[in-house]
């Protein structure tokens, strides 16, 4: 478990349905709040590294004008993406600057404004999230991947729509403590149970909403880090892993090969085991996407993901809280700020500074951020 | 104009390698790819091979039965599918060859289970597109 | 100078004015002669690094259909952006990787099929390269902002078109060699001096032609360099800078600040100076780009660019061979594959196996990979 | 509609917190924007700060005479603006504040020249859209 490259500042806008502002006057909510954060300048920022999924912009190449916005010249800078998954792999490419000595201090900031574009071009997009040849002239849409899945689990391990329903009132129990949450009212078991059914089995309240957001992380090295860092939070494991996008090249659909392959190196990486974890951000764009991640970060053995929900294991106060700043269910999901913004609250919890929502003692954090339809998968474990 | 954007209930893309796979589609058959010197099969078709690097490939036929491996009935739908909603999207088994696809709107929800057993038939859409989807085996 | 990360394969498709194929199949025609050139198969690869400009996909995250196609799921993927810079911006990435110990092989395909969308799209994109807010409302293109450039370079240095055209003559004359070229015919001075105006002083033959193509670059440590390549060639020197996306935010327009930053800093790394160069590739998307290049790499000092191409210094025999494979003006420019097209050259001079190009006993060269009109710059330096 | 949509020849992004620019070039003043807390000015107006990361900004007036940089007089257009040409886009110098815009068509092609004396004009288009340009000083 070694402690080379350390996050020494966090961030986030509000998640908002739809944001009344540029891009770049987005970006900047979550970078002040960062730069605050860590105290710094930009001067002292080596690099940075701009994640979104770009088909939401009407501004080509937005990390230019983000970059010149912050005041980030001439500093290198460019876009990284994997969807859903693009701020931790930001984090996975600014974990490698640093390490290998090309930088010493670098600026991760991933950002969506999905209402930049018209609703029908949105809908127009979510056509072309799949494989363009063979899958989506069927018609398909993110819902409807993440239903077969479900429907996968339920068959394999007699999972139910319950199981999925619970997960929901969970993540509303802790969105209403969230301030920078999109969604903050509680919703109860029945209310999720006779939600009107989007793709089966999952109904609306099984589904996140989209929003607008940002999110910053800036890393640093370890030296970095020591000097300037009153709470470094240390970067001990990170694992990434694809599986084919279309699902005719995946073995099953009960669970995400990605998030499986990559928490196991994340976990070797940082010679931890699943029960070292101390508090969890899983990707729960969806809530049988929660419940597959119980199993494939190895919380469960396979198939006893929901033995877990049922038995309020994931609250705080339970062997693994997990979402406990509401997850993407509460918060909403701006795709690029996603991943960003779960590392945020981890640091948060490792630092001891998560309020409402502290997990008491919390000493090793897990993020588990998934692009795609499991196509990406990046795991990130987290020590202080 | 290759051919390829013939495929599907909407087509996004035209230029592929392998729009022969429209033409077998209109043949009534469905078709994969192998590859001449691994023997590597391919569904959906490939026109190069990522085992050896070859790109001398023969069609094969993707034959049935099959059976259903998961689902999901839609009730909302992307640009362009709106009117077909309520649908189902499904992948499939045959012989251990995946595919994706739609099933039949003659399989009622009810009968609908994983395992099923099932096969592929060829579709002509009203409007020229050509597409297949599962029947009953 | 450390030798720690090498370049173990190379490959590039023809660069063509309209693929006829899929993005992926595009994609596969360099992977195979990477692979072929490196003589590893794809369980080798650890980690893919795809870099394109996505607004010319309908695919959406072509990353994870790509690295599908090419056989190399579970290892990670993800897309990097940094429009005509893309692919160099992927090899710094790959090297931080690789440096960082995380992967041993990375394998960095940039690809772009500028044909996939319809010509009225494509204009109407490049209405939205620049900032969205405050310049492309006026109407602007890439050319116009290049001929900017020239026309402060003239008005500051004497430089004049004859200059220019002298530099299109020698991309033409080369271009005629290099059989992957979209451009083959010679261009002859009074042609390029006599050709339609596109954006004073720039005219045709000024400005290089969008093409669809692929290149694919792998990239090994230092270990398994030396284990599995007859020929590696080293990464001595990186550097990547930017500069403001506005042009109001810049100092002078009489040459690109991020092209000399990042000049300094791969200089510095590698601990050579320009008199060591043997051959060079720089990004000529306009002949004015090319002008510029020899002033911000220092083959000359500032406003004297002009007189090494009147002197003839940048063909092969001259002080420093500049683009002998034709350049972007001859080979043309399919955004995400240029820069990994570039390196292509430079390796193949290294080993010594540049054929009729060779630039005889090429020890150290250079690439010079600009995005968008000097908003980032990436110069690497390579030797054997 | 948030009020930027009006600027310019043709507009890409409706949304910004510093739309009163618009107003002011309705009112025939060209505005940057000024940090109250650290003083650094800024064209194109921002409404935040990246040298001290405030957010508190004052309009000020840009005013001229200035002097032009650079120029290119364009014979192709991007979508949208193929009707205007040819037009001459450029760059000018107002007391060490750059502007980038449209040179007027009313300076002939042989008197353009960089470091001419140049001033900003509000221009109201036909189409109801507004934008400023460079004018003889
Ligand atoms: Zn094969
Ligand atoms: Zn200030």
């Amino acid at each position: 478990m070694s402690k080379d490259v350390a996050i020494i500042g966090v961030g986030q806008s509000a998640f908002v349905r739809s944001y009344q502002g540029s891009i770049r006057e987005l970006a900047f909510e979550a970078f002040r709040e960062a730069m605050q954060d860590a105290g710094i300048s930009t001067g002292d920022i080596d690099a940075s590294i701009i994640c979104s999924a770009p088909e939401y912009d009407n501004q080509r190449s937005p990390s230019g004008i983000i970059a010149e916005y912050l005041g980030l010249n001439p500093q290198p800078t460019f876009a990284v993406e994997s969807v859903c998954s693009s701020s931790t792999t930001g984090i996975r490419v600014g974990y490698s600057m640093i390490k290998s000595g090309l930088h010493d201090l670098v600026l991760i900031l991933g950002f969506q404004k999905m209402s930049e574009i018209s609703s029908a071009d949105s809908q127009e997009r979510m056509g072309r999230g799949a494989d363009i040849m063979w899958e989506a002239p069927f018609g398909t849409m993110m819902p409807a991947y993440y239903a077969m899945h479900a429907q996968a689990h339920f068959a394999s391990y007699g999972s139910t729509e319950k199981d999925l329903a619970l997960i929901r009132v969970k993540a509303s129990k802790y969105g209403i403590l969230n301030e920078k949450a999109v969604y903050r009212k509680e919703v109860k078991l029945e209310d999720a149970l006779n939600a009107g059914m989007v793709a089966s089995p999952l109904k609306r309240f099984d589904c996140c909403a989209n929003a607008d957001g940002a999110s910053c992380i800036i890393m640093a090295s370890q030296a970095r880090a020591k000097e300037m860092a009153k709470k470094p939070v240390w970067v001990l494991g990170l694992g990434s892993a694809t599986a084919s996008m279309t699902l005719t090249g995946r073995d099953a659909l009960n669970g995400l090969t990605c998030a499986r392959v990559a928490a196991e190196k994340a976990y070797a990486m940082a010679g931890v085991t699943p029960r070292d974890i101390d508090v969890a951000e899983v990707h729960d764009c969806f809530t049988i996407a929660e419940l597959m991640a119980y199993e494939n970060l190895g919380f469960a053995g396979p198939g006893q993901g929901a033995e877990l929900i049922r038995a309020g294991e994931t609250y705080i106060g339970g062997k693994i809280p997990v979402n406990v700043d509401g997850g993407l269910l509460s918060k909403g999901h701006p795709i690029g700020a996603t991943g960003g913004s779960q590392v945020r609250t981890i640091v948060q919890q490792l630092r001891g500074e998560a309020g409402a929502i502290q997990v008491p003692n919390a000493a090793i954090g897990l993020v588990h951020n998934i692009g795609g339809v499991g196509v990406y998968g990046n795991v990130i474990i987290l020590g202080r | 104009m290759m051919g390829f954007e013939k495929f599907g209930h909407k087509s996004f893309t035209s230029q592929t390698k392998v729009n022969a796979f429209v033409a077998a589609l209109e043949s009534n058959e469905l078709k994969g790819t192998k590859c001449i010197s691994c023997g590597n099969t391919y569904f959906p078709p490939r026109a190069d091979c990522c085992g050896c690097l070859g790109s001398d490939m023969v069609w094969i036929n993707i034959e049935g039965p099959g059976n259903l491996l998961s689902y999901t009935r839609v009730n909302y739908a992307p640009t362009g599918f709106e009117k077909d909603v309520p649908y189902t999207l499904a992948l499939a088994d045959f012989n251990g060859t995946k595919v994706f696809g739609r099933l039949s709107s003659a399989i009622a929800k009810e009968e609908t289970m994983v395992v099923m057993s099932l096969k592929a038939a060829v579709v002509n859409l009203p409007d020229g597109q050509i597409t297949y989807e599962f029947i009953k085996a």
